[in-house]
């Protein structure tokens, strides 16, 4: 039985942990921002899984476990920061939010 | 293995089939249903009894104008009835409707697919139907629909907690997570469904997931997305033919998961209320004589014209199902299935009772019983019956 | 067959993540995450992984997508501006993520050859298994993110509040 | 037998009303500061009531508490006679002012600080008596270092008490920077800091090191016990109000020093030297610091003075191999000192806040309890058999005479003078006519209440009786002092020497009220000499404080920190502010550039850790 080598998973890791810097980097709204951040925290989770896989150990799904919650618990107070940020200036550029500048 | 691949096919055709003739009987159920509680007949035109009417309603929607309004986002307008109806139809692909049968030869069960996590693979599913209505809502460009779709998207994550938390507590009395272990631990008469059954008995977790699950569908009393005085018609007011036909479906298939989990989860499943010995395979013979007695009578002296002809055939095909029930080859898996039915059928039937009785409820009411009330319920619930296992095991 | 399903969903959720860099509205970008989410789930239930697969759908595309999506429709926000520019990031950050994917790519080639992946090859990710792990060897993680949710849940409160101070 | 309970009432009671007594009534925190004290005292009373007549150590080891290389310290108690004879001093004595303070601080001012730092100095207080080493000892001296210069700050609102607290503290760094020393020297040779180690040791040290270590100690004794010349301290700390000067300055944590030299005992019988050095320093002490009382006229640097004269007795009996009779007038000192300390707080308090003699006078009818009890102190004191004072200066005389013959005659000197000194102050507050401002606030002193004067009743008993308490018969076994002949002739020369004070101070005060007024007259020069203290204070500060702060302020200040470090520190600045400017372009405040950098900086290590793996 054919399988898939280790390594196309987590070279597919790496693609979408890529995609995530790339989007944190050339977008300017804070919520696609975020949302980059997450892609970047799935990329790692799937790696953990796969090591899990290699190391045949249920370790890595603890790992990506606690990744979520940490995830769930990130969203919750950076969506409320982007709903007061956006309360205070009308804006979700992450470029205008700059009043600790200078 | 490929006796394996046919057999699925086959299963798949024919879940679907049936499950997509109920949904739109289901329909007429309701609607008969409703007319019967306010004292009225109800849908009665279109064949006797107006048995036609869902065919009917189905050619009107399917050949009605497909109006695309302007100004929408247009990807989304178009995914989101899709992506409700999926996901609504896909929890289905997991239910167990009976055990594991022979037909000619072959071994096979009563069930799409045996995920070993399939309590967790319906909660995944039916969370994510989500999208479809709040997607729905936003690209719409109505406010109308905006502020259905954020209701409901408010509505179904606060609700989903109470459900996700009742359901936890049967599984721990059951210790497993698979739809069809999870009734096979029910086995054995009523006494050993988890609602009765246990150290703690499953019966206030079977409330909050009653009234959770209503809300989760977007029923009456809480069809707050929909309230048609305040917001037309909620979320898909936009929608016509058969994109509002899809959303449609998708609150009915909806229903028709959280009944089968419900009765999955607390009612046993396909599990008789008392074992066989006692006479419980005579239970549907009798019923559906009854019936059919019940209808020969009344198409004897009927009191409309056209019963005349369509009581005694609903009699004698009543009997002939009565009669079916008698044969032993079938009732391997006739007898699970009508016990499934059945159960599913009364939480159906509470649905549209409730329909017909409740008013509905205010947003902030609706919001202020799920955390203050509904939420701190379950999380005790949970924690009794977790402690009270601990204790006995 | 494995080597399909992995190509089919490794595509969908390459180009879903894709999508969710490139598209200018950020609800887009919200389904194109959600189906890149989806997508790696099935390729966890590959890895065998399907507790976490589960976790995956009801936790990330379920709870907190579902929260995104619905702070954008709150806050209506439209595609973004063209504003604030940062030359530096597009012409060093360009190259920098070449250079990053060029790397690990290459890394993981060579530190893991040969080591094939097919459905069933590991089963210690069931339910079962994770629970019993957590509440064993990772107890205490898992009570201090109970805490840790429970001060996110207030943080959130705290900032959403109507009167803000 | 549970040691540790002793000092941790105390400390729970400090906890309780430091953190919550602002919030409690002034009922609650009497019970919770009282409380814990009459739980250590009852744990005290306990312990010597058990089995066992405290013959041998009893140590009791708790936890390692420093453990580095060759130092093993560890947190451990032990009680001996020596011990148990503190214990119940300072348990006893400090119950009865902690009630007498209710009624003397009723009316004050952070009312739970108090509480909470009386049962913090009781709390370091036992520690220290309860020691079985070196550091913890320390521990506890400092503590009571510290609980000093709180209380005697407690009124931080006024200049004088503030700075009389720093005095402390400043002063008693000096001492303490000596017994630093000397417990570095005693690690340095017996490589323990436990008392039962060293001790064991000492006897085949060499003379010298045992001399050095004895004279360090005594160092650090005199900071804490105010003997000459760093006894400047302690008439100052009068600042605080008078339970403290009761309790610290005068029964207990003054006689610390004493109790440390009693406890060091081994190393200095092996040391002459050191202890003829403490003897002398004993005598000149009590001699010059009497001298100093017979002129002062405030009530309580009169008593001040007299602290520090009776002090020098007890280094003078320890010097003189004594050691017994140095504790046993540590513990008679303890019940006449307190008591006058708590009769003038009586006194003060009656009238609302006068300490001056000079306005006092007549109040033997205002204020008879007062008067009555601490008339039993001033006998005592005085040496007038048969009361407690009399015995133990009596020991400490003996001894003296049997040492060196001169420091008998300085000693029944100083006798005389304190009996005159103390009777002098009687005299003026209670005998006599009213001087003070009969229309003013003071008008009408009036009799302290019962809460206040059940103590003083107490120790006015003690005071009496308690030379009965024959502390060299339970202490000589265990100083293993050799017995010295009673010579009732001595005993009738210092008897006489008191007496005579006595009768002196009622002729020139009570029978001939100007003589006083004309020997003043007479010796002009040498009252206005003793009258300013001869001058100390005034001379430390020309010849150590003022060139100590011009030196602080020109060398250190102008030219060390504003010239030197503060041009290195400037110069590092505007340093960091060039680079600053130029690595400020990557301060964009640009999130996005600053992600740049984090990847620049991720691609960098992730290349780093390829070229360290040794990858291809």
């Amino acid at each position: 039985m054919s399988g898939v080598p280790i390594s196309w998973y987590l070279t597919l890791s790496a693609i979408l942990f890529t995609l995530g810097v790339a989007g944190f980097l050339f977008r300017r709204n804070i919520i696609t921002v975020f949302m980059s951040i997450e892609l970047m925290l799935n990329a790692v989770n799937l790696s953990f899984i796969t090591f899990s896989y290699y190391w045949k150990q249920v370790n890595g799904h603890l790992i990506a476990f606690f990744v979520m919650v940490v995830a769930a618990s990130e969203a919750a107070v950076g969506l409320a920061i982007i709903l007061t940020v956006f309360k205070n200036r009308q804006t979700l550029n992450i470029d205008e939010v700059d009043s600790m500048k200078n | 293995m490929d006796s394996f691949i046919v057999i699925s096919l086959i299963k798949v055709v024919v879940v679907f089939a049936v499950l997509l003739t109920t949904l739109a009987y289901l329909q007429w159920v309701e609607r008969k249903v409703i007319a019967h509680i306010q004292v009225r007949p109800g849908p009665y035109r279109v064949g006797p009894h107006g048995l036609l009417q869902p065919l009917a309603d189905v050619i009107k929607l399917i050949t009605k104008e497909d109006l695309v309004p302007p100004y929408v986002n247009k990807p989304l307008y178009l995914a989101a009835p899709f992506l409700a109806i999926t996901m609504a139809l896909l929890s289905i692909s997991v239910i167990p409707f009976g055990p594991v049968i022979q037909v000619a030869g072959y071994q096979t069960a009563m069930q799409l697919t045996d995920l070993n996590i399939g309590v967790l693979f319906v909660l995944a599913v039916s969370s994510m139907g989500v999208y479809g209505i709040a997607l729905a809502g936003w690209s719409s460009n109505n406010k109308y629909a905006l502020l259905g779709g954020l209701r409901s998207s408010a509505q179904m994550i606060s609700y989903e907690l109470p459900l996700s938390l009742t359901i936890a507590a049967p599984l721990l009395i059951s210790n497993t997570l698979s739809l069809r272990e999870l009734v096979e631990k029910q086995a054995g008469g009523i006494w050993h469904w988890n609602v009765l059954h246990g150290p703690f008995p499953q019966i206030f977790s079977f409330l909050i997931f009653l009234i959770a699950g209503f809300a989760e569908t977007n029923r009456v009393p809480f069809d707050l997305p929909e309230a048609e005085n305040e917001l037309v018609a909620g979320f898909h007011t936009e929608y016509s033919s058969m994109k509002f036909a899809s959303f449609f479906m998708a609150e009915y298939a909806n229903m028709i998961t959280v009944s089968c989990m419900a009765t999955l989860l607390f009612l046993g499943g396909w599990v008789a209320p008392w074992p066989a010995q006692y006479g419980s395979s005579l239970v549907p013979v009798a019923i559906f004589a009854l019936a059919g007695v019940v209808a020969l009578y009344h198409g004897m002296h009927p009191a409309r014209r056209r019963d005349r002809t369509s009581l005694p055939v609903f009699g004698i095909i009543f009997l002939i199902i009565a009669a079916v029930f008698l044969l032993p080859i079938v009732q391997s898996w006739l007898l699970p299935l009508f016990w499934f039915c059945a159960k599913t059928g009364s939480i159906l039937f509470l649905y549209m009772w409730i329909r017909g009785t409740l008013p509905r409820f205010r947003y902030d009411q609706l919001m202020g019983f799920t955390w203050k009330f509904l939420f701190p319920a379950a999380v005790l619930n949970l924690l009794v019956t977790g402690l009270l296992v601990a204790l006995v095991s | 067959m494995d080597v399909i399903l992995f190509l089919i969903f490794a595509i969908i959720a390459v180009v879903c993540a894709i999508n969710v860099v490139v598209q200018t509205h950020p609800i887009s970008s919200a389904i194109s995450l959600v189906g890149v989410m989806a997508s790696l789930a099935v390729l966890y239930l590959l890895l065998g992984a399907e507790f976490l697969a589960a976790a995956q759908v009801i936790v990330y595309a379920g709870a907190i997508m579902v929260l995104f999506v619905f702070v954008i429709m709150l806050l209506n926000a439209g595609a973004e501006t063209k504003k604030g520019q940062s030359s530096m990031a597009l012409f060093l950050g360009g190259p920098l993520l070449v250079a990053l994917l060029m790397l690990l790519a290459w890394f993981v080639q060579q530190l893991f050859p040969g080591i094939s992946v097919h459905f069933g090859g590991f089963r210690g990710g069931s339910a079962q298994d994770v629970g019993r792990a957590l509440f064993t060897t990772y107890l205490l993680p898992f009570e201090v993110t109970s805490i840790l949710i429970l001060i996110a849940i207030l943080g959130a409160i705290v900032l959403a509040r109507k009167e803000m101070d | 037998m549970n040691l540790w309970l002793i000092p941790v009432f105390p400390l729970a009671g400090f906890v309780i009303n430091g953190l919550f007594g602002r919030r409690f009534s002034k009922s609650l925190v009497n019970a919770v500061a009282i409380g814990s004290v009459v739980l250590s005292f009852a744990w005290v009373l306990k312990i010597l009531a058990g089995p066992g007549d405290l013959e041998t150590t009893h140590t009791e080891h708790y936890f390692t508490w420093i453990q580095s290389g060759a130092l093993n310290i560890g947190c451990d108690m032990a009680v001996d006679r020596l011990t148990a004879v503190m214990l119940l001093v300072v348990t006893g004595i400090g119950l009865l002012i902690h009630i007498y303070s209710i009624g003397y601080m009723a009316h004050e001012g952070g009312y739970y600080r108090f509480f909470a730092y009386m049962n913090l100095f009781m709390f370091f207080m036992l520690v220290l008596v309860l020691a079985a080493n070196y550091l913890v000892l320390f521990v506890g001296w400092e503590g009571v270092g510290l609980c000093s210069y709180l209380l005697i700050g407690f009124y931080f609102d006024k200049k004088f008490a503030t700075d009389a607290g720093n005095k402390a503290f400043i002063v008693n760094r000096i001492g303490d920077f000596g017994f630093s020393l000397a417990m570095f020297l005693i690690f340095k040779n017996f490589g323990s800091l436990d008392f039962a180690t060293v001790f064991q040791q000492a006897p085949g040290s060499s003379e010298a090191i045992l001399t050095t270590i004895g004279l360090l100690l005594l160092v650090g004794a005199c900071g804490k016990s105010a003997q000459l010349p760093l006894y400047v301290w302690l008439p100052d700390a009068m600042a605080g109000p008078t339970p403290v000067s009761a309790l610290i300055h005068a029964a207990t944590m003054v006689t610390a020093g004493v109790y440390m030299c009693a406890r060091s005992f081994p190393i200095y019988i092996h040391a002459p030297a050191a202890m003829n050095t403490i003897a002398v320093i004993g005598i000149a002490t009590a001699f010059f610091a009497a001298t100093i009382g017979l002129a002062q006229n405030d009530i309580k640097k009169v008593f001040a003075y007299s602290t520090v004269s009776q002090l020098g007795y007890m280094f003078l009996g320890v010097g003189c191999g004594a050691f017994s009779a140095g504790i046993y007038h540590l513990m008679t000192h303890a019940f006449f000192k307190a008591l006058l300390f708590l009769g003038s707080g009586s006194v003060i308090h009656a009238l609302s806040g006068e300490q001056d003699l000079r306005h006092m006078g007549g109040l033997r009818k205002k204020v008879p309890w007062t008067f009555a009890t601490m008339m039993c102190a001033a006998v005592a004191i005085a040496g007038v058999p048969p009361f407690s004072g009399f015995f133990s200066k009596d020991e400490i005389l003996v001894a003296a005479n049997h040492h060196a013959p001169w420091m008998f005659w300085l000693g029944v000197i100083t006798a005389g003078m304190t009996a005159f000194y103390v009777f002098r102050a009687m005299f003026l507050a209670f005998f006599g006519e009213y001087r003070g401002d009969v229309h003013g606030k003071h008008a009408h002193p009036h009799e302290s209440p019962p809460v206040m004067l059940i103590p003083l009743a107490v120790l006015a008993l003690l005071s009496l009786g308690g030379g009965f308490i024959k502390i060299p018969a339970l202490l000589g076994e265990f100083f293993h002092a050799e017995e010295i002949p009673e010579d009732p002739t001595l005993v009738a020369i210092s008897v006489a020497a008191g007496l005579l004070g006595i009768v002196l101070a009622y002729i020139m005060y009570v029978a001939r009220p100007g003589m006083a007024d004309s020997f003043v007259a007479a010796f002009k020069a040498l009252y206005t000499l003793i009258y300013s203290k001869y001058f100390v204070d005034e001379l430390y500060d020309a010849t150590l404080v003022k060139p100590v702060v011009n030196g602080s302020r020109v060398l250190l200040w102008k030219g060390m920190d504003a010239g030197l470090i503060d041009g290195m520190v400037n110069g590092i600045g505007a340093r960091a502010r060039n680079i600053g400017g130029v690595l400020r372009l990557i301060q964009s405040g640009n999130i996005r550039s600053y992600a740049t950098w984090v990847l620049l900086g991720s691609v960098l290590v992730i290349v780093a850790l390829g070229i360290a793996g040794g990858l291809r």
